[in-house]
């Protein structure tokens, strides 16, 4: 066919000139790693400029001491002192106080104050990831069937994760508000969870109100790991589960011999994104119940923060970083496993 | 401008950079057409042209046009912005409108404009001398130098139901007494008591704030432990505002437990563990321990409780015909120990806490900027011009004697109320704000409402809180 | 092969060790057994749940919105009075409709760079082998362990001019970019970023070599079969990174709220327009809950446009292996 | 048991019909193939039988019961598919054995089971390799080996050896054969070798457009096709047709004429018909001894030479004004024939040479319907003699 | 141009070596066939021309200009997938026309080479469906049409034909023929379909393990094979081989015997030696006429009968221990000779036979190296007669 001469097509393409052209050709001439390097550049050069530079900063004001008198933001150079009060409990009475004293020694390297942050959240993250990874897996499950109206269903399902945190926090604190909310009674008048436990001011006892935030962030949250693992859902291709149909699979090994361990790194990217988010709570927390009532370790960041102790800032952002590195390293092995090379 | 460079590992030391703040400014009228920006609130932005119209009528020069960014209303959020705003020497905006409950951290960084320095010294003998005390001593810096004008200042008081009361048997000449008469907690509690069994249908009978919030610590426990005689820090005619760490922590002392000891028998009735003797109890509801203003004007707006601790916003709204109107009754905060009875000067009696706005200026901003500013500062002082600010946004004059005018009394519905203000604002006692208060408050919040909820006994409470307090005093 | 008898094969007889089974898989067993229909009954039953939980909230938001601010206590399901009002009184107190747009924007551009960016970063980690791999993913990584508080100061610093730039012998001061969208978009697109480059990574290396051999062969470059095979085959990840990251911009309230004096005409998100209607102590909470309402209906928009994509398996048919 | 029977089925896409009324009786240990053009409804219909797709209309049964709407998982079948679709995340071993898995079997018999099926398929010792990690061919055994690891009634195999090299796809004929006697399952079988069909299976079913053209033995269809469609489907290179007419003498074409009696063939002067002729039973002038019933001779220019290596196929043009169009050549064309001669055979291009027919292995068809009229047209002096009958198999 | 070359070209996976040491000349305009069994390295080898691998050791050459690390879309090839690999996102039309709209062609044009290229392939019509809406074939067409819409250098075509029936397999052949010429290009095809390879290639090149066997055309491939490998491979069914040693008298297997004087054919008593022969150069008896060189007659019992059609396949066993392994028939077995005769013959199962081979079609190989000795052994009485030349090619 076509007999037509196209110079289009052949090896003397390459000898086209241009700009453009010759950029594609020297792109094209890389090597892998060069290759590689070259398309991260941008991500690497905004994330270097807008992410390491200032935590490098970050990090220096975490060595000075605080200063809340004069112009200048940070006190003497006081090298990692910092560090050492925090974890001495040195600095407690900076920060939001604690939650449950009993905890205070039962982690080996934090005492006081920090500990029950650390316990808060630690609790917190456990629950609410779990349970916005199950429910969401459920969602995703769901929405993955062809039914009439799903496409309502989807967004409906999703709606909650675009709902501002301020907005949330607003719904939920008029939600257990007395006076306000149904959800709370008083004590002539105890409401369906008061029967339950729920005492009559619970946004102001930790306990409830970190039942009720864990409930607030799995309402809003679960969208998101709904979301990813939907989309990880959609790209399994369908043919598969015709082999393994046919192969004698019910739907339980179908999924999980099938779904699952294909779905599975998308679910890890979700959890341990979830689990780093998790770890940072802080706006639910403070547009419900405040941080004095629920202390979590980013409240601690923005207490501070907010009190001009930039230094205490800037130490606990560092130490928490570290925590939650340590948490999510456990992803990070799965993760490893799960694709083969991380 | 170099004010945060510690991570350069640089200069982090004492403070001796300080920029200057005390220039005075030419009080020279500008000539060209110039925009000043005001960091106001929403309030302020909604009724701009009203302001405009004012302060023209007061003498600020047409050329200059007063520009209102409204911030965010949730405090701390504002206080926040500004510190980024003056810590990196920002020019804009010329004027902010600063609480008056954290105005000082800024003067101690040396952040806000020196005014004794810069402004006229009529002016600044205007405003002290006839200012509310109590409003300027939280815009004075420690060298006694003035840094903002108070724009108004805020005082709560106790509302009630005046139709409720009656039912229990009391009548307006009662009401007309207690305007201006504080009755002590004792009475109050007893009356209350009354009321409620009077009105078996009304659910609460007294509603304040008790959340672990800067309303507990700056406001509500700040007001009914000064009413039994307490203090946070001693003399607070001496050691309100410092020196920090140099001063005594009281926090343990009998009166400051009596008023936790009133408060939990209000909540809890007579047999609670730590009541106190001759209140009449179980007439708050539990739920005051989350609530902050609004949710505890809920009800009472609403029509189930007959005593409210608020703000006087809350006076216009339960006072508007449609809601009580003329039944609307306000009167001072309830006393636990007069004056006399009292250990400290200030305390005692009906005090009721400082809350109100300063204007401030702002010390990077353009020397004309500032000369136009000092236009509207003179404006927004002249007496007419707070008056009719209290007509057009319920601002209340800064200066006691012009409410007593007439034109004040013909404000809708708090103009009834202005001989109670009045008396709030001759007993108003400040929060003792330092530049570690923002970390004392949070810690007494909650160590109050700990107490309250009956957590913790409140001699537990408060001398856990004392060790606490007198740590950050010592970190300083 | 395999002669013997292979007694559980055949039709009917698949009651293989249903006592091994836990109670889960024995559930999904029954289910299975009763055909259809339990499993569809199963399936309204989740859907319906799913549904009331989510929705509810929204329900009580409404009833906020129309019961007016000063009745406003002892709700119950519905709400008290009926204040439709509440839907135009919003636009009159705050320009609201400003606020969105400039939320909007912020979104879409930092949906835009992100998307674009962690494309390029996400074929590399996904489909490409090289030395450093994994060091810089668990840098990337790293930079979401912090709390936004940690990157404020410096970066204010910088966007407000407060930052010497040393170029070679000159030094100049970092531009003012204060009130521009300039110091939003930035941080959220740094900060937003790692989690859009793990979510591509792992779409984009699941993508089979054979479709990015083809599209080669046929004449594009490595990047050109990104762009033309790639990511179109790769829709639902992409499109889920694209949503949440508009999301999380259309929301975020610590940079947004820093970074400009919080006028609409400052870029201003839509968080702040919401907080302009709370007073000093009064809380108008049926303006809230309006705001909000309206607030999220251009992200339903969205989410409605994006799941076109996000349900779009589409490697059916691609490969023969 | 493993007999499968389709009874009207038809299946629609949108705007296509990709099976057309099917009817189709496969019985309990039969080894089918099932072929047809390329896109002719045979995967369509293997996947209505899996319970894979489910039919627009019509039933479909397995031993003897319904299973229209069963899932496949409860059919007893195994199906190698088209498209491989091997489990990229699972290694040679776990895709195999998975559906032994599935049925948790212990690990021995697993192991055992395995290790048969990839000896079987000749993947010793590749056990370990992921999917990615293979050649075409090799994943194509990984497939077969998932499905003949069990012991279903029924296999399905949808062209499972395409991707073979001619060696293994022998050897794997014979396992497949051996497989099928061993566990006497019914085999339904997709394939475009012609070999395939013709040595494994029991009987033949050729589609065309989602219609059931014949289903028979292979020879039976090789050698007795029931329409025009058949004829020219079934053996490669395929069948001759020549267009004519019938006359009071015969049949009547451009270039070819043969004697007959309408009468005995049942067709009657006037008539539109095509005479069929394989390549191998066109013979030169030499080979002629070799066949009872010669037509008259053909005259006839070589055109071009196909070696075969074991055969070589000559393209012959039969006038003048023919043209050199190899594709053309079985469609009717009455002026091409194509002839297959031993290898050894002096022939060249370009040559002219004389050819003649063997009468016995002439097909005659009506043009109109496709319908095949009669096979094998013997002399009306002599009686037939030919090995097979004629017959009318228009089934 | 469009001449290829690997020089020394190796591909290592971590412990598979895919291709070995490979040299290949491929000239400007040529037609080769990659052949050889599932796994030799064809794919590969394609793969590194194509630019899609990178070869671990080697160059590779196009047009005389080293490519071995230029991008694919730079080296002016086109290449059909043997997994097909549509964009499933693009419909078929979309799908063809890809690589023409990447180089800015103007519609019309793009318009008018898409609808040649679906004509060729039999797509009309169907220029709008996605790829998972198509049978297997289909889409193996529409990647077909993909790679012939441009006019590349070379084009790489992998097992292009495998799904597609026999009669469109010959359609496409002839059209690939026809492209090929026309546009004079390069062509390097794996196929595992013997008859494309015979037919359509210039040179055929044996790979086996990843190294290249034999190069050559493919009549030579398959009357003069180079090895055991090549012998065994080429040509279907396979052939036969028979063990044995060298004696005084010429060969000596178990059943089988041919007389010659070793010095003849190169070797020395007592070698080892591997003897070769065809099934269509196993006569009866009857048909032992048609040989000029007959050897000594052949003791048998037919064992199976495949009819294919236009030939029947007798598996013959030689002694009376012989058991029934087809599977194993080409190995070198001794016991076994697979022949194939005209299918009217009236042989039986079970049945008594001799059979004679054509001494001129025999081939001898070394046993141990495998390399071929000798192609064809005339009778020492007579002269040369042949039509293929014997010849050392041991490539
Ligand atoms: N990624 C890989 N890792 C390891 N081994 C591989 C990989 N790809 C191919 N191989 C091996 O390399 C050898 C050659 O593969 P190739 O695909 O070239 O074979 P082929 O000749 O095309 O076979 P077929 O005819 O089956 O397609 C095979 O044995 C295969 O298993
Ligand atoms: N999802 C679909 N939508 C529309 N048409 C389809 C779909 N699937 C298959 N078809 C059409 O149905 C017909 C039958 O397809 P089928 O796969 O059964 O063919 P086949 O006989 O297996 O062909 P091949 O030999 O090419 O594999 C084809 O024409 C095909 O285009
Ligand atoms: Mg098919
Ligand atoms: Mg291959």
């Amino acid at each position: 066919m076509a007999t037509e001469q196209d110079s289009g097509d052949t090896l003397r393409d390459s000898s086209r000139s241009g700009p453009y052209v010759s950029a594609v050709r020297w792109m094209e001439s890389l090597s892998e790693t060069q290759f590689a390097y070259f398309l991260l550049s941008p991500a690497l050069l905004i994330l270097l400029v807008i992410a390491l530079y200032p935590l490098i900063q970050t990090f220096g004001y975490s060595l000075y001491a605080d200063q809340l008198t004069g112009s200048s933001r940070l006190g003497q150079f006081v090298g990692l002192e910092n560090y050492v009060a925090l974890f001495t409990g040195a600095r407690d009475f900076a920060l939001p106080s604690a939650f449950l004293p009993g905890f205070s020694s039962s982690f080996p390297f934090v005492t006081g104050i920090y500990s029950s942050a650390l316990m808060v959240t630690l609790l917190f993250t456990a629950v609410s990831v779990l349970f916005e990874t199950l429910l969401g897996f459920v969602q995703a499950l769901v929405l993955d069937q062809d039914f009439r109206g799903r496409r309502w269903v989807r967004v409906a399902i999703i709606i909650p994760w675009a709902v501002p945190i301020v907005i949330q926090g607003m719904i939920w604190y008029l939600m257990f508000q007395p006076n306000i909310g149904f959800l709370v009674g008083s004590q002539g008048d105890p409401a369906f969870l008061n029967y339950l436990g729920l005492s009559y001011t619970p946004l102001r006892n930790t306990a409830d109100s970190l039942f009720l935030i864990i409930v607030g962030d799995v309402w809003k949250t679960t969208a998101f790991m709904a979301l990813l693992i939907l989309a990880g859902l959609q790209s399994i291709d369908r043919s598969l589960y015709d082999v393994a149909r046919v192969s004698g699979a019910s739907n339980w090994q179908q999924f999980k011999m099938i779904t699952f361990p294909l779905i599975l790194p998308t679910v890890l990217v979700a959890m341990l994104f979830r689990t780093i988010g998790a770890m940072r709570v802080y706006g639910i927390i403070e547009t419900m119940a405040g941080c004095t009532t629920v202390p979590s370790l980013s409240c601690l960041v923005v207490t501070t923060f907010n009190n001009s102790m930039y230094a205490t800032s800037a130490t606990v952002a560092f130490v928490t970083a570290g925590l939650i590195g340590i948490v999510v390293s456990v992803y990070i092995f799965k993760f490893a496993d799960a694709e083969g090379g991380f | 401008i170099s004010s945060s460079d510690g991570g350069d590992g640089g200069d982090g030391g004492g403070g001796s950079d300080d920029t200057e703040t005390g220039t005075p400014i030419s009080t020279e009228e500008v000539t060209e057409d110039i925009t000043i920006q005001l960091a106001g609130d929403s309030r302020m932005s909604d009724n701009i042209e009203g302001i405009r119209e004012i302060l023209y009528d007061n003498g600020l020069p047409e050329n200059i046009t007063l520009e209102i960014i409204a911030g965010s209303q949730v405090t701390n959020n504002r206080q926040n912005q500004y510190q980024q705003w003056l810590g990196s020497g920002r020019e804009e905006p010329t004027l902010l409108m600063m609480d008056s409950g954290w105005t000082i951290p800024f003067i101690a960084r040396n952040q806000i404009q020196n005014l004794s320095q810069a402004l006229p010294e009529d002016m600044i003998s205007t405003v002290k001398d006839e200012y509310f005390q109590a409003s300027v001593g939280t815009a004075t810096g420690d060298n006694g130098d003035l840094y903002g004008i108070p724009l108004f200042p805020d005082f709560p008081t106790m509302q009630y139901r005046k139709d409720l009361l009656r039912n229990a048997g009391y009548d307006d000449s009662d009401f007309e007494t207690w305007a201006t008469e504080s009755m002590s907690w004792e009475e109050f509690s007893k009356i209350t008591k009354e009321a409620m069994e009077a009105n078996s249908d009304i659910q609460y009978g007294f509603t304040f704030q008790a959340s672990a919030y800067e309303g507990l610590s700056c406001c509500d426990f700040n007001e009914f432990m000064t009413s039994y005689g307490g203090a946070y820090f001693g003399n607070p005619e001496e050691n309100l505002f410092g020196p920090i760490g140099d001063r005594p922590i009281t926090v343990d002392e009998e009166p400051v437990l009596e008023s936790i000891r009133m408060v939990r028998t209000l909540i809890n009735g007579e047999d609670d563990e730590h009541s106190l003797d001759g209140i009449t109890g179980n007439i708050a509801p539990e739920a005051v321990l989350q609530w902050t203003e609004e949710p505890s004007r809920k009800p009472f707006t609403g029509g189930d409780a007959i005593m409210h601790r608020n703000w006087p916003y809350s006076i216009t709204i339960n006072g508007a015909e449609d809601v009580f109107g003329e039944d609307l009754g306000v009167m001072p905060i309830p006393y636990g120990v007069t004056e006399d009875e009292a250990q400290y000067p200030m305390t005692g009696g009906p005090v009721a806490a400082l809350g109100g706005w300063h204007l401030a200026m702002n010390p990077n901003a353009p020397d004309r900027k500032k000369q136009a500013a000092v236009q509207v500062l003179r404006a927004f002082m002249q007496p007419e011009a707070a008056l009719a600010n209290f007509g057009l946004q319920g601002w209340i004059p800064p200066r006691p004697e012009l409410l007593d005018s007439e034109e004040a009394q013909e404000v809708d519905v708090i103009g009834r109320y202005l001989p109670q203000l009045k008396v709030a604002g001759e007993n108003a006692i400040p929060r003792p704000v330092t530049v570690v208060w923002p970390q004392q408050s949070s810690q007494i919040s909650t160590a109050v409402n700990a107490a309250y909820a009956g957590e913790k006994s409140p001699e537990q409470a408060m001398s856990d809180l004392k060790s606490t307090l007198e740590q950050i005093e010592q970190s300083q | 092969m395999a002669t013997e008898n292979e007694q559980q094969s055949g039709i009917g007889k698949q009651g293989d060790a249903d006592i091994k089974r836990g109670p889960l898989e024995r559930w999904v067993g029954a289910a299975i057994k009763n055909p259809k229909r339990a499993y569809r009954a199963m399936f309204y039953v989740a859907t319906v749940f799913f549904l009331v939980t989510t929705l509810f909230p929204f329900y009580w938001l409404l009833v906020l919105a129309l019961t007016p601010n000063n009745l406003i206590s002892d709700m119950g399901l519905l709400p008290k009075g009926f204040n439709p009002e509440v839907f135009i009184t919003m636009f009159e107190r705050v320009p609201f409709h400003l606020y969105m747009f400039n939320s909007f924007v912020l979104g879409l551009s930092t949906t835009i760079i992100v998307l674009l960016l962690a494309s390029l970063a996400g074929y590399v980690f996904g489909r490409l082998r090289f030395p450093g791999r994994s060091a810089l993913m668990l840098g990337i990584l790293a930079i979401s362990y912090f709390p936004p508080a940690a990157f404020f100061l410096p970066l204010f610093e910088l966007f407000t001019g407060g930052t010497d730039i040393v170029l070679g012998p000159v030094t100049v001061s970092s531009p003012d970019l204060f009130n521009t969208p300039a110091p939003m978009v930035l941080p959220f697109s740094a900060l937003f970023m790692p989690l859009s480059i793990f979510i591509l990574t792992t779409f984009y290396g699941q993508i089979p070599d054979g479709l990015e051999d083809a599209a080669r062969v046929e004449g594009t470059t490595r990047l050109g079969a990104l762009f033309r095979v790639i990511i179109p085959l790769s829709a639902p990840g992409v499109a889920t990174a694209g949503v949440l990251t508009f999301i999380s911009v259309y929301n975020e309230f610590f940079f947004s709220f820093l970074m400009n004096n919080g006028e609409a005409s400052s870029w201003a998100p839509i968080v702040a327009g919401i907080l302009k209607y709370q007073g000093q102590f009064d809380t108008p909470y049926n303006l809230m809950a309006a705001a909000s309402i309206v607030g999220v209906l251009p992200v339903a928009i969205l989410v409605i446009v994006a799941q076109e994509r996000i349900v779009s398996g589409l490697t059916a048919g691609a490969l023969k292996e | 048991m493993g007999d499968v029977t389709l009874e009207h089925v038809t299946k629609r896409y949108e705007d296509v019909t990709a099976v057309d009324d099917m009817n189709l009786a496969i019985n309990d240990g039969e080894f089918i193939c099932l072929v047809g053009p390329s896109g002719c409804g045979k995967s369509t219909t293997m996947e209505m039988i899996a319970g894979l797709t489910m039919p627009t209309e019509g039933e479909v049964f397995i031993g003897g019961r319904e299973v229209t709407n069963l899932p496949p998982k409860d059919r007893g079948i195994a199906m190698v598919f088209q498209n491989i679709a091997l489990f990229p995340h699972m290694d040679v071993y776990d895709n195999i054995s998975f559906g032994l898995r599935l049925r948790k079997y212990d690990k021995e018999e697993i192991d055992r089971r395995v290790e048969r099926a990839s000896d079987i398929v000749q993947l010793e010792g590749m056990l370990d390799r992921m999917p990615d990690e293979m050649s075409g061919g090799q994943r194509q055994r990984v497939a077969i080996a998932r499905a003949i690891v069990r012991n279903p009634e029924v296999f399905l195999m949808d062209e499972p050896l395409a991707n073979l090299d001619a060696k293994l796809r022998v050897h794997m004929r014979t396992e497949l054969q051996r497989l099928h006697k061993e566990l006497d399952t019914t085999i339904i079988y997709v394939t475009h070798d012609q070999a395939e069909a013709m040595t494994m299976s029991d009987r033949i079913a050729v589609i065309d457009s989602g219609q059931l053209q014949q289903i028979d033995p292979p020879l039976v269809c090789y050698n007795e096709p029931a329409n025009l469609f058949v004829a020219g489907f079934i053996g490669s290179p395929s069948m001759n047709f020549v267009d004519g007419e019938v006359t009071e003498a015969g049949f009547h074409g451009k270039n070819v004429e043969v004697d007959f009696d309408p009468a005995d063939v049942g067709v009657s002067p006037g008539d539109d018909v095509t005479l069929g002729v394989r390549p191998e039973d066109v013979y030169t002038e030499d080979e002629q001894a070799g066949i009872a019933h010669p037509t008259k001779r053909i005259e006839a220019t070589t055109d071009v030479l196909e070696p075969m290596g074991d055969e070589i196929f000559v393209y012959l043009l039969l006038s003048e004004d023919a043209t050199t169009s190899m594709d053309d050549a079985s469609e009717g064309m009455s002026d091409q024939l194509l002839m297959s001669v031993d290898p050894d055979s002096s022939i060249t291009e370009d040559q002219d040479v004389s050819v003649v027919l063997d009468r016995a292995k002439l097909h005659l068809f009506d043009t109109e319907t496709g319908e095949a009229i009669q096979h094998g047209i013997a002399t009306t002096t002599t009686t037939s003699t030919d090995s097979s009958t004629p017959a009318e198999s228009d089934d």
